[in-house]
């Protein structure tokens, strides 16, 4: 019987080795992006330097969907084979995504105060955005509402794949939204036309967040392993001095 | 048919002997509404630029309030255990529940808002766009907090975490609801609005029960 | 020096430019930081409440010498 | 119709309750599951009932797994677990007859039930001024105006008195001569003829939890 639910332990290993392949690639790519975002690429003939902050705006727009497609996915794994490793690596996830969905908005705002001359802009990306950032604060605060961590990751489960269902919709809305109340003096933020020099950095961060957000991933698992594994131990023990 | 009609029955008789709880959230909604004014000021046509929104956002919360109260008195008294070992798939009771809430929020909701639309001065055009939309808006929002309460069962703090977790899924029922509303009152078309929110009450409809069903079955596993 | 201050300056915005990578360094860092943090304590943890449950003590050994 | 369950194993807490059980009722037997607290005795009644999803292993009857058809499953038992889903605001009868009319609409079953766990004469006392007794024989009334095949009882003379533990014995003795099957959790004596016994801690397995071996 042990035997199915043997691959924590396995998975633990797995984990061990494989973290350092993505971790120092992650690095890598990261450094190597950030010289060439910030020394080796043109400014923008309209933004002039301030276009540099898309190098890390966009890869943590792309990294925030990102994550939340595969915390639906391994939420849904966990659903429906009953996986207990899959909530995991989703309940490992949100803190990494609603990370990148802050630090998206945050180099958005940045970004907006020199072109728009206003930190917030309820433009139709920032804002949809800005409801994703608040279904990983629904996630996570569902996910710690209980006190059987098991209630909690499956709840969480069923939200995010709720959520996820209801993203493009969000998305098609506040689109749609937008365009009703467009302020005619916001500038539409089409973004610049993408110069191939610009490119190289943008792919190189996009390709390094994601590794980076691998090894965090499998770090994050390995603590809640762990966790897991203190509360058996804690719960058997209370058991035994009880049969004692 | 039989065993829905049977839970919608108990439902309503139950809170019919607890009307009170019902007429305290139409009473938030009064009240939440009133307070605008005293924040921006009576000027007449600002209150009714704002009207619609208003109106829809303080229903929208005065809802949240009432659905912590929908599974967890049963949830304790092991109601919902007897409930789920019943003939009746567990979806049926939350297709039931979802609209006893409706009947017992929702609907009284519905009644207030032109009450509130006329303190808010909104332009007469205005208020058949108003009933129609709360007509399609408040079955969709009980439907997605019905799960919103399957799913905080149990939990810390539930009242509170269910708004966070529901209202997100609610903005385009708000977008919509409003816009219709806005549409109406300067003479544009209201179809498109109407029939977008006629189909997130239709996906509501089909998909919420089986969201519903999932989360009390793992609640009461 | 003045090569610096130009660079830094980033034609004007540089306040914006810097606040935008040094935000990112900070959370993504700090992230990293706290994650590799826990992980220790929670180890801690586990090998604490290990410690103290000796009639399992050879179980564990064994498993141990095998990773 | 015979219900069994094959190699069943549970888990509780990331604590492996029971595992590798098996169990078999047939019509007119009794199985009493013995065994101390948290060794699972809830756990197994609320997996045979469908509630809780066994980590491996399967339930059927005769004709077929229960998961082919829980619905199915769900009308050919009744559960009673510590919890009595009474209504303060309703009245006695009312409690009961929301229930019966949904498990089959039997309400001329639940004057005799009422009867049978002596409350007649309570039909129209508001649940709120019900005693802690009065109100788990009131839970056992609704098993007696439901004709399910199997009876799942979990701890069922819990705050009961002398009289209320015959009734609900000769409860289980009707309904098992008229074909039906019972499996009923408990650490007292109920002192009930011929019943099979299970004992939960023949079946406890070794304490491993499935987080083992992670560092």
């Amino acid at each position: 019987m042990i035997q199915q639910y043997a691959n924590p332990a396995r998975f633990n290993r797995l984990a061990t080795t494989l973290m350092p392949w993505f971790a120092w690639p992650a690095g890598i790519l990261i450094v190597a992006g950030l010289y060439f975002a910030l020394f080796n690429s043109p400014p923008d003939y309209q933004q002039g330097d301030t276009v540099r902050i898309m190098y890390v705006h966009v890869p943590a727009a792309w990294m925030a969907l990102f994550v939340y497609t595969s915390m639906a996915i391994s939420s849904a794994v966990g659903l429906i084979w009953k996986h207990p490793l899959a909530h995991l690596s989703a309940q490992a996830a949100a803190p990494i995504g609603a990370c990148f969905t802050f630090v998206c908005l945050l180099t958005g705002s940045l970004w907006g105060k020199p072109m728009w001359g206003t930190w917030w802009v309820w433009d139709a990306r920032l804002t949809s955005v800005l409801i994703l950032f608040f279904l990983y604060l629904g996630f996570m605060a569902l996910q710690n509402a209980f006190d059987d961590p098991r209630r909690g990751e499956r709840s969480a489960a069923i939200l995010a794949i709720i959520g996820f269902i209801n993203v493009p919709i969000i998305k098609f809305s506040v689109d749609w939204w937008n365009t009703l109340h467009q302020p005619a003096s916001v500038v539409k933020m089409s973004g610049p036309a993408i110069h191939s020099s610009m490119l190289i950095p943008l792919f190189m961060m996009g390709v390094g967040f994601t590794l980076y957000f691998g090894a965090l991933l499998l770090l994050r698992m390995k603590t809640l392993m762990l966790a897991r594994r203190a509360r058996g131990m804690s719960m058997a023990q209370l058991h035994q001095q009880a049969a004692e | 048919m039989s065993a829905l009609t049977l839970i919608l029955h108990r439902e309503i008789r139950l809170a019919l002997r607890q009307i009170s709880d019902s007429a305290i959230i139409v009473l938030f909604f009064v009240l939440a509404a009133v307070l605008f004014p005293f924040g921006v000021g009576p000027e007449p046509n600002m209150l009714a630029r704002m009207a619609p929104g208003v109106v829809w956002v303080t229903a929208l919360l005065a809802a949240m309030l009432s659905f912590e109260r929908l599974f967890t008195p049963d949830y304790e008294d092991g109601s919902l255990e007897q409930l789920a070992l019943g003939p009746a798939p567990l979806e049926m009771v939350a297709i039931a529940k979802a609209a006893a809430h409706w009947l017992t929020t929702g609907l009284p909701l519905m009644i207030a808002a032109p009450l509130i639309a006329v303190l808010y001065r909104l332009p007469d055009a205005g208020y058949g766009a108003l009933i129609t939309t709360m007509a399609l808006g408040t079955p969709t929002i009980s439907l997605i907090g019905t799960v919103g309460a399957a799913l905080t069962l149990g939990s810390r703090r539930g009242g509170v975490l269910l708004s966070l977790l529901v209202i997100p899924l609610i903005i385009p029922v708000l977008i919509f609801g409003t816009a219709a509303i806005d549409a109406a009152i300067s003479g544009f078309a209201v179809g498109q609005h109407l029939m977008l929110m006629g189909g997130f009450l239709l996906g509501a409809l089909v998909l919420t029960p089986l969201a519903t069903a999932a989360a009390l079955r793992q609640a009461l596993e | 020096m003045q090569m610096i201050s130009d660079f830094m300056a980033m034609g004007g915005y540089g306040g914006f430019i810097w606040t935008a990578y040094g935000a990112v360094a900070f959370v993504l860092g700090g992230l990293l930081i706290i994650s590799l943090r826990e992980n220790r304590a929670t180890a801690a943890e586990v090998a604490a409440l290990e410690a103290n449950s000796p009639r399992r003590r050879n179980k564990t050994d064994k498993e141990d010498d095998a990773t | 119709m015979r219900f069994f369950g094959e190699n069943l194993s549970c888990v509780r807490g990331e604590r492996l309750v029971f595992s590798g059980l098996d169990f078999a009722v047939e019509p007119g037997t009794a199985l009493v599951l013995t065994g101390s607290n948290g060794s699972g005795k809830t756990s197994l009644l609320r997996v045979m009932a469908g509630l809780t999803r066994p980590t491996e292993g399967q339930l059927a009857w005769d004709d077929g797994p229960i998961s082919d058809d829980p619905e199915n499953h769900h009308r050919r038992l009744h559960f009673v677990g510590h919890l009595d889903a009474l209504k303060p605001v309703l009245s006695v009868h009312e409690n009961l007859d929301i229930w019966a009319r949904l498990q089959g609409g039997i309400e001329k079953k639940i004057a005799s039930a009422l009867k049978k766990l002596m409350l007649e004469g309570f039909e129209n006392i508001p649940g709120r001024y019900l005693s802690a007794g009065q109100r788990r024989r009131l839970s056992l009334a609704r098993l007696a105006a439901s004709d399910a095949p199997l009876w799942l009882l979990d701890e069922p003379t819990i705050a009961l008195d002398a009289p209320s533990v015959a009734a609900v014995r000769s409860l289980i003795a009707e309904h098992r001569t008229n074909g039906g099957m019972a499996v009923i959790a408990t650490n007292v004596d109920l002192g009930i003829a011929d019943t099979t016994t299970l004992n939960l801690l023949d079946f406890t397995a070794s304490n491993e939890d499935i987080w083992e071996g992670v560092t």
